[in-house]
């Protein structure tokens, strides 16, 4: 499809990421590699939960506090504010907006993904922590929505990342959001919701297909 | 009273602290969500939290000081607590407070700030980083007002022991340093906005600005006692400002009282106000409180 | 009241150090800068966006406005897409307000094949207009307060927002994509005791705004963070291809629909709402007065518009409208400024090219970037918000 | 910076003593408006698969797929809309284009799932918790709509202009009407089907509206070689079976065929149908009657390269259509049009042969090598009631036949016709003008069996024939017919109130008590024709199959018992144009088929 | 309006003028004359504002249009500048001395179109897209459903049927 062949193996890199020397006060040379050396390389583990009465608490909690990554995706994100809003509340049934991804365990893609997007989602899910889980706004994440045929919008979220539960809608409303929040709230008690486990066992393939989009890659595989 | 039953009772009162930490950030959030026109959180929604967080399954650190850096901030909450003298007038409820508690309290004060700080800084993120030179710059500028208005208060009351402090004001309103040392009172109530983090002085974990401050890259466990500390932490800095202004308390019924009124009084400014910006705080702070509390020195020095 | 001891101006000829050219550069190598990204995912910025800050301590010394993350190719699919199917995908180019796309789009189709809509779905969209105006300013105007910690008359807000998003409901059968306004007139006529409960809907909704103008408006704090934040000179203006409330704070009359009269707004009574400081509290001043005009223009519409009448004019069959060879520009004014659509069609069924500018288009690219040199990184936010800018209109 | 600043502010706590108005149970609290576009949902009895819905959605949601228990028929496709939920935006345009108003969106809105595959669904078929739910988004009130359901108005004689005259009374359309008209049709090809030829209309069609007349015509004579004809007097069963139908007016499918050839002149058919050279292939086959079929017959057969010759009985070709016809309806020069067109493919006419008379079928049998037979219906059927057998009493056809050919016409002031076809409404029409020319009046009674709204004449056909004066007054069963002195006074008629029995056979029911006197001189009966097989020697009759009911059995092909006869038009599918022409089409390939497997038998020399 | 129309004929090379629907009135003029021909609009006749900068492409004449559009405040009028350029290798002069916010413009074009602008300020940047390595998304010889089709994964399952052919196939199948 590319009309260039040799393309160099960092084209995409940010200036500051690519392999460079610096040279020290001491005049000593240092080669530097950032991808390698600034960040993690580690891959997940699968977390295993624990057994019986004290792991159905735990769901209990996970359930009862789920904490939102405040990051709006797409145009379903106009329906998140309602959500906190007075008439909505979601408040109440324990959901709450958190702006860092390491405190939130629940990560709304809300509708569809535009490629440039999709690497931060990526990177926003790999550096929550296990337990997590992904909720799924409106048919874009379905099967493309309006955007099937869009060069810049993916067509189905599963092929990226694990989704525990899908809202059908255009987009869907505060209601029908929250409605999907008792769902993920019933599937982490009924404690199917592994997603970040499912993630981390089928690495290589979520990885394989990530990287078939994202073509400028200047990331380590695994963010942390 | 042997130290074995002290330390128990120590460890009794710091879980209802705890508690009552807990509890309160509830019903100051369930008000919250009133003005809002909300309905709000349950009450126990601060416990699940607690619990969830303490239930996330993996951890990752970013070195040794960001280990530490919870760690230091509970020890600073607790250290304040181990010192403070909860009810007046009991034996069991004192804690280890001491002669010179007052000071060693300030110290505590700063202590999980700094703490903090560096833990944060080992984060790495950028935010963190903004937040911590906010942070302890603002704070900073919160002690000194306070500070003056502690030099105030030990002038007043020839002694630096939070005990006697109390003692001074039991008998009625009319003996509150609320009424017998407005001046240190105002400056040390200004003062305590800032130190609570409400607006207009959230300019640390201001969300729209650096979200979330210094404890962006904190998860899970560390997140857990981060908030634990937090419980604790807003409820005897209120226990503090209730010992030194508002007559202390004789039973754990006005202690809870007037500690809810006390941290309710930052979240009564800070609901309707916008927050500074970090050059407009610390002037302010510098400004008014400052002020005031040079003032209240200046009276009792003549 | 300038006090020389808290007057924490630098003398800004020591960093950046200028080049040659008098351009300054940010040598992030020097270690006396970081860079920080606002955003994508940052509760700061106003939807899917990032902004590239290069800081030395709070204060920012370049900004680059990063888009992209909403890029959903609108433009490339309208070549595959009727007329008719245009419709409810460029509604999705602006999330917020997405009325104006519908008019924008349906006007243009209706110049280019010379179709008149029927009067009384005129007025209908312009019901449909003002309250989608209603509905973004009764999110922007108290959210102004929110992007600097005043998140409580946003919350309130977005309630009432929530009122006029329940009318729009019982209109047009949809809440944020109403998709009410189609090629050739409308999609529904007002159901029965619709102006009642609109009118209930105005009557609180003022009330509400008196309360604004108690917290937010004349609030201490609020008016320290916001005058004098942000300023854009009016020889930026036009140099800078900036559009209504920007240019109107700016002392510049500048209203599509006064200036450019379309639907029937010639026909109502409304001045433009100016002010001459040109900051983010002038902006803010100039929304809070759109407010008040909006809800005077739906009850004068309600009053001037007629009972009955047609909804749709006659089109050919939609399924192959077929549009002669031509080219058309059709403006209108957002809650945020002109939005404008150059139309292309080539004589099929297909349109050649639709091409969208909305005010974010040069708000959040060239101006944001230049406004926020040298402002602290507090308020980067919220002369983000008070440029109103939009992402999606920029990427489309 | 003044001290209300400071304090205003605070008064937002007055807040904290209202009552929150948060919504307690939303899920279930909140229903959508009336008008809320939510699921979808269809009346399948109402739908007919005609995938408007599919080609408008922009986001290519909608499939349409086979349903089970809904069987493929005419007018219905058998088809229904499945709706992907991970493409559909809930604009409602499917609703709003839908030609039957089956489809519809509820308002609700809340499905959540773990399974991405359940958001895929056939409204409708599979069972939805919101299917029974009325409210919801429905196409809007009248005067919205995506398409005209209105027929443009075809411009014809007014009744006063047109009822003593044989002049054409339907004008035409013109460019703009065509492409009206034109742009109407929702191209969902659900005529195709029904048509018997299978003309390809939603693309001739298009070529309207492309205003590409000359690809229009190459697609008629795809699959019909008389679009004049055709174009007329069609009995278009694809407009019974138009989806805008179902709420409007049907499209004018026939008229707009006949716009296409009407606006492509006779002398560039050649060129533009590339027909100019046609390889001949040496063999030849013999058509008997010049109707339809045979002139479809003779016309894909001579695009084939066969030499085809048509054998005709009368001194002009074009049969019933010609015969059976009125001028007004079907003008001379238009049939001509057509036929020049066939006859230029190398197509030999023979006039005033009659097969079985001038030659016999056995020696056409021998000379070519296969022969067509369509020599349709035209003997007329009697009601063979009292009074028939008198000399005033004539059937429909043979009057119709005098009048083209311009013989004199029996004629009487009072006359009343028998029969509530498209023929009767024919010789009604046509003696009503005869009468009109000469009396300056009219007096004419049409009278049939079946009721007003059981007629099978075309509806406007009967609007025309009351409009120029004739009365038509159906539903009632002719009883005898009264001759006083030699001469017919009338007709006695008892109402009728049923026409077939139990088991479906024809048994007319009449109401003896109510009887009725139509007064007339002359009675024409109009009941229907029969064929004429006395060509067909005992000997063919023997290996031909023909069934209790007198119906020669052919195959798909139209090949009889004997190989090399083909039957075909108005004798196996009863009387209609576009029947023969599509049989013409089929027998045509047959033959060729037939032929080439003997092509392939017998090397070539 | 007339007078400005006439003043520029008479100093610009301009053809196929033509009043659009909305009112705007539509030129062509010739790749170089452009610049001169917008500086003397924007400083002598007071047509301030870029309203638009927008390209069209017109694939069947090898063409690319570019369309200025610049709006006067003070009369409230617009103009449209209509330029054509080849396709191949497209370049074209820039404006953003002019106007600053035409560098944005130039620089969606630039990678929507693959039109170069020399000397615009971050031209060669990213805008919109990340990574992008096919053609400029905007070109119409660009199938964007192909392209998407081919890179997303859309999720299998679908079929449909075509009414007419449906019902052929059920009803006369072998006709």
């Amino acid at each position: 499809m590319s009309e260039k062949k040799d393309i160099p193996e960092d084209m995409f890199l940010a200036p500051e990421n690519r392999k460079h020397t610096v040279t020290g006060p001491d005049g000593e040379v240092i080669h530097v590699d950032p991808l390698n050396d600034y960040f993690c390389q580690d891959l997940p583990k699968v977390e295993a939960p624990y057994k019986g009465v004290l792991e159905k608490f735990l769901n209990w909690a996970r359930a009862e506090s789920l904490w939102v990554l405040a990051y709006g995706t797409g145009c379903g994100s106009i329906e998140l504010p309602p959500l906190f809003s007075p008439r909505f509340d979601a408040y109440r049934f324990g959901v709450m907006m958190r702006p860092t991804p390491r405190q939130s365990g629940v990560l709304i893609i809300s509708g569809y993904l535009a490629v440039k997007t999709l690497k931060r989602a990526i990177r926003s899910y790999e550096q929550m922590q296990n337990p997590k889980y992904v909720i799924a706004l409106g048919s874009c994440t379905i099967n493309g929505g309006m955007y099937f045929d869009s060069y810049n919008t993916i067509n189905r979220l599963d092929h990226y990342l694990p989704v525990d539960v899908y809202i059908a809608g255009c987009m869907p409303r505060p209601e029908a959001i929250l409605a999907g929040f008792n769902k993920l709230k019933e599937r982490i008690k009924s404690g199917n919701a592994e997603g970040a486990n499912h993630y981390a066992e089928n690495l290589e393939w979520y990885k394989a297909n990530q990287k078939k989009i994202i073509k400028d890659w200047n990331m380590p595989t695994y963010n942390w | 009273m042997s130290l074995f039953e002290r330390i128990l009772f120590v460890l009794a009162g710091l879980f209802i602290v705890l508690n009552w930490g807990l509890i309160m950030t509830g019903i100051i959030r369930k008000i919250i969500a009133r003005v809002g026109m909300r309905r709000g959180i349950k009450v126990y929604q601060p416990y699940i939290n607690l619990v969830k967080n303490f239930s996330i399954r993996s951890q990752l650190s970013h070195g040794v000081m960001f280990y530490l850096g919870p760690v230091f901030r509970l020890s600073g909450g607790v250290g304040i607590f181990l010192f403070m003298p909860m009810i007046y007038g009991s034996e069991y409820w004192t804690n280890f407070s001491f002669t010179g508690d007052l000071i060693l309290i300030s110290y505590f004060m700063f202590f999980g700030m700094l703490g903090m700080a560096l833990g944060a800084g080992e984060g790495g993120h950028p935010y963190s980083a903004i937040g911590v030179s906010r942070g302890l710059a603002q704070f900073t500028a919160i002690e000194l007002p306070l500070t003056l208005a502690i030099l105030s208060i030990a002038i007043q009351y020839h002694t630096i022991s939070l005990t006697e402090i109390v003692a001074a004001q039991q008998g009625g309103i009319r003996n509150w340093t609320l009424v017998t040392n407005p001046l240190a009172t105002a400056a040390a109530m200004l003062s305590f906005l800032g130190a609570m983090g409400h607006s207009p002085f959230n300019v640390v974990m201001a969300p729209q600005e650096n979200p979330i401050g210094p404890p962006t890259e904190y998860h899970g466990t560390f997140l857990g006692v981060l908030q634990t500390n937090r419980a604790i932490l807003h409820v005897v800095e209120a226990v503090l400002y209730m010992n030194l202004f508002f007559g202390g308390a004789t039973n754990w019924g006005t202690l809870i009282l007037k500690t809810f009124l006390i941290y309710f009084w930052s979240v009564f400014v800070g609901m309707v106000f916008p927050r500074f910006r970090v050059d407009q705080s610390i002037p302010w702070l510098l400004k008014i409180p400052l002020a005031i509390g040079i003032l209240a020195i200046i009276i009792f020095m003549i | 009241m300038s006090n020389t001891i808290f007057d924490w101006k630098k003398d800004r000829s020591m960093f950046p150090e200028p080049d040659k050219d008098g351009k300054p550069v940010v040598e992030l190598d020097s270690q006396k800068y970081i860079k920080v990204w606002q955003g994508p995912n940052h509760p700061g910025v106003t939807g899917n966006m990032a902004l590239e800050l290069t800081i030395s301590g709070d204060e920012v010394m370049e900004a680059k406005t990063h888009v992209g993350y909403l890029h959903r190719g609108f433009e490339k699919l309208f070549e595959r897409r009727r007329y008719m199917q245009c419709f409810p995908t460029s509604i999705r180019m602006c999330v917020p307000e997405p009325d104006i796309n519908e008019y924008n789009l349906s006007r243009g189709t209706e110049l280019l094949s010379g179709i008149e809509v029927p009067e009384m779905a005129g007025w209908l969209r312009m019901i449909a207009l003002e309250m989608a105006r209603l509905q973004v300013l009764l999110r922007t105007v108290p959210g102004q307060g929110g992007t600097i910690g005043l998140g409580l008359p946003a919350q309130w807000g977005l309630y009432y927002r929530e009122l006029i998003l329940d009318r729009f409901e019982e209109l047009t059968g949809g809440r944020i994509y109403h998709m009410y306004i189609l090629p050739g007139g409308v999609r529904g006529l007002l159901p029965d005791g619709f102006k009642k409960r609109l009118e209930d809907n105005l009557v609180k909704i003022e009330a509400f705004m008196k309360e604004v103008d108690r917290v937010v408006y004349s609030n201490a704090v609020f008016k320290k963070r916001t005058k004098g934040i942000g300023v854009v000179p009016p020889e930026w203006i036009d140099q800078y291809g900036a559009t209504g409330p920007v240019a109107r704070a700016a002392g510049y009359k500048r209203d599509v629909r006064k200036d450019y009269p379309y639907l029937y707004y010639d026909r109502l009574d409304f001045d433009y709402n100016v002010e001459h400081e040109s900051d983010v509290f002038a902006r803010f001043h100039v929304r809070r007065k759109d407010v008040d005009t909006t809800i005077d223009l739906l009850r004068q519409i309600m009053a001037k518009m007629p009972e009955k009448g047609e909804l749709r004019a006659e089109t050919p069959n939609v399924l192959h409208w077929k549009i002669p060879r031509g080219e058309t520009l059709v403006r209108c004014e957002s809650s945020r400024g002109e939005y404008l659509f150059y139309m292309v069609a080539d004589g099929s069924i297909y349109p050649r090219r639709i091409n969208l500018r909305g005010p974010s288009y040069t708000h959040g690219v060239v101006l944001l970037e230049k406004l926020l040199v040298n402002a602290n990184i507090s308020d980067v936010s919220s002369i983000m918000v008070s440029l109103a800018t939009c992402p999606p209109e920029i990427e489309r | 910076m003044s001290l209300k600043d400071i304090f205003s502010p605070f008064t937002a706590w007055g807040k904290a003593f209202e009552k929150p108005v948060t919504i307690k149970d939303p899920i279930a609290e909140r229903p959508g408006a009336d008008r809320y576009r939510g699921f979808h949902k269809n009346d399948i009895s109402t739908c007919i698969g005609c995938g408007t819905c599919e080609t408008i959605c922009e986001n290519e949601a909608i499939d349409l797929v086979p349903v089970e228990g809904i069987e493929t028929k005419d007018g219905d496709s058998g088809l229904r809309p499945r709706v992907d939920y991970g493409r559909c935006c809930w604009c409602a345009l499917c609703v709003d284009v839908c030609t039957t108003g089956s489809l519809s969106l509820t308002n609700t809105y809340t499905w959540v799932e773990e399974d991405p595959e359940a958001y895929r669904f056939t409204p409708g078929v599979d069972e939805k918790p919101w299917d029974k739910e009325e409210k919801g988004w429905k196409k809007p009130e009248p005067g919205y709509e995506f398409y005209n359901l209105n027929r443009v108005t075809m411009e014809h004689l007014e009744p006063e202009e047109r009822d003593d005259t044989f002049i054409e009374m339907v004008k035409g359309f013109s460019k703009e009407q065509a492409e009206k008209e034109a742009d109407r049709c929702v191209e969902c090809g659900i005529c195709t089907a029904t048509c018997p030829a299978h003309m390809g209309i939603p693309e001739y069609i298009k070529a309207i509206r492309n205003d590409d007349l000359e690809e229009g015509l190459r697609i008629l004579y795809d699959t019909n070689p008389l679009p004049e004809i055709c174009g007329r007097i069609c009995t278009h069963k694809c407009e019974t079976v138009c989806t805008l139908g179902h709420r409007g007016e049907a499209l004018s499918i026939r008229w707009l065929k006949r716009y296409i050839a009407d606006q492509n002149p006779s002398e560039k058919y050649k060129k533009i149908l590339n027909s100019e050279f046609i390889e001949k292939n040496g063999k030849k086959v013999a058509i008997i009657g010049s109707g339809p079929s045979g002139l479809s017959t003779a016309h894909y057969l001579a695009l084939m390269g066969y030499e085809c010759t048509i054998f005709e009985k009368l001194s002009k070709a074009g049969g019933m259509m010609r015969f059976g016809i009125p001028e007004y309806r079907l003008p001379y020069d238009q049939i001509d049009k057509d036929i020049s067109y066939i006859e230029s493919l190398g197509v030999k006419i023979k006039y005033n042969t009659q097969v079985g008379v001038d030659i016999t079928l056995d020696e056409l049998g021998k000379k070519y090598d296969a022969v067509f037979a369509g020599t349709g219906l035209h003997m007329g059927r009697s009601t063979r009631i009292e009074g028939t057998d008198h000399k005033n009493v004539y059937q429909a056809i043979d009057l119709l036949r005098k009048i083209t050919l311009g013989e004199e016409v029996p004629l009487t002031e009072h006359i009343v016709v028998i029969g509530g076809g498209n023929v009767a409404m024919d010789i009604t029409r046509s003696l009503a003008r005869l009468q009109k020319q000469k009396y300056g009046k009219v007096g004419i009674i049409t009278t049939s069996l079946e009721t007003e709204d059981k007629m099978p004449a075309d509806r406007e056909e009967v609007i025309e024939t009351r409009e120029e004066g004739a009365v038509v007054n159906p539903g009632w069963a002719p009883q005898y017919i009264e001759i006083e002195n030699d001469k017919i006074k009338g007709l006695h008629v008892a109402q009728c109130y049923s026409l077939f029995d139990e088991e479906g056979k024809f048994n007319p029911q009449c109401n003896l008590d109510n009887l009725q006197f139509f007064e007339g001189n002359m009675v024409v009966e109009s009941i229907g024709q029969g064929m004429d097989l006395s060509y067909l020697t005992e000997d063919l009759k023997h290996d031909l199959e023909i069934d209790r009911r007198g119906r020669i059995k052919v195959n798909e092909y139209f090949q009889s018992g004997i190989p090399w006869l083909f039957i075909g038009g108005d004798i196996i599918q009863g009387p209609d144009v576009i029947h023969g022409i599509a049989n013409g089409h089929k027998a045509a390939r047959g033959i060729d088929e037939f032929l080439f497997e003997e092509k392939k038998d017998t090397p070539k020399p | 309006m007339n007078e400005i129309i006439e003043h520029i004929k008479k100093r610009f090379p301009v053809y196929e003028i033509g009043e659009g629907p909305n009112g705007v009135i539509l030129m062509s003029v010739e790749a170089s004359r452009l610049v001169p021909m917008l500086t003397s609009l924007k400083t002598n006749h007071g047509y301030s504002i870029l309203v638009i900068l927008s390209t069209v492409d017109w694939l069947e004449d090898c063409k690319f249009q570019l369309t200025y559009i610049v709006n006067n405040p003070e009369e409230k009028r617009d103009l449209g500048i209509r330029v054509f350029i080849q396709r191949e290798d497209a370049e074209m002069e820039s404006i953003h001395t002019l106007w600053e916010h035409a560098a944005t413009f130039q620089r969606e074009i630039k990678e929507m179109f693959g039109i170069n602008f020399p000397g615009s300020p971050g031209v060669d940047d990213q805008f919109l897209l990340e990574g992008w390595d096919n053609k400029p998304p905007m070109r119409r010889d660009f199938d964007t459903k192909k392209y998407a089709e081919e890179t997303f994964f859309p999720r299998p399952g679908r079929e449909t049927n075509d009414p007419a052919a449906y019902m052929k196939q059920k009803l006369y199948p072998d006709e």
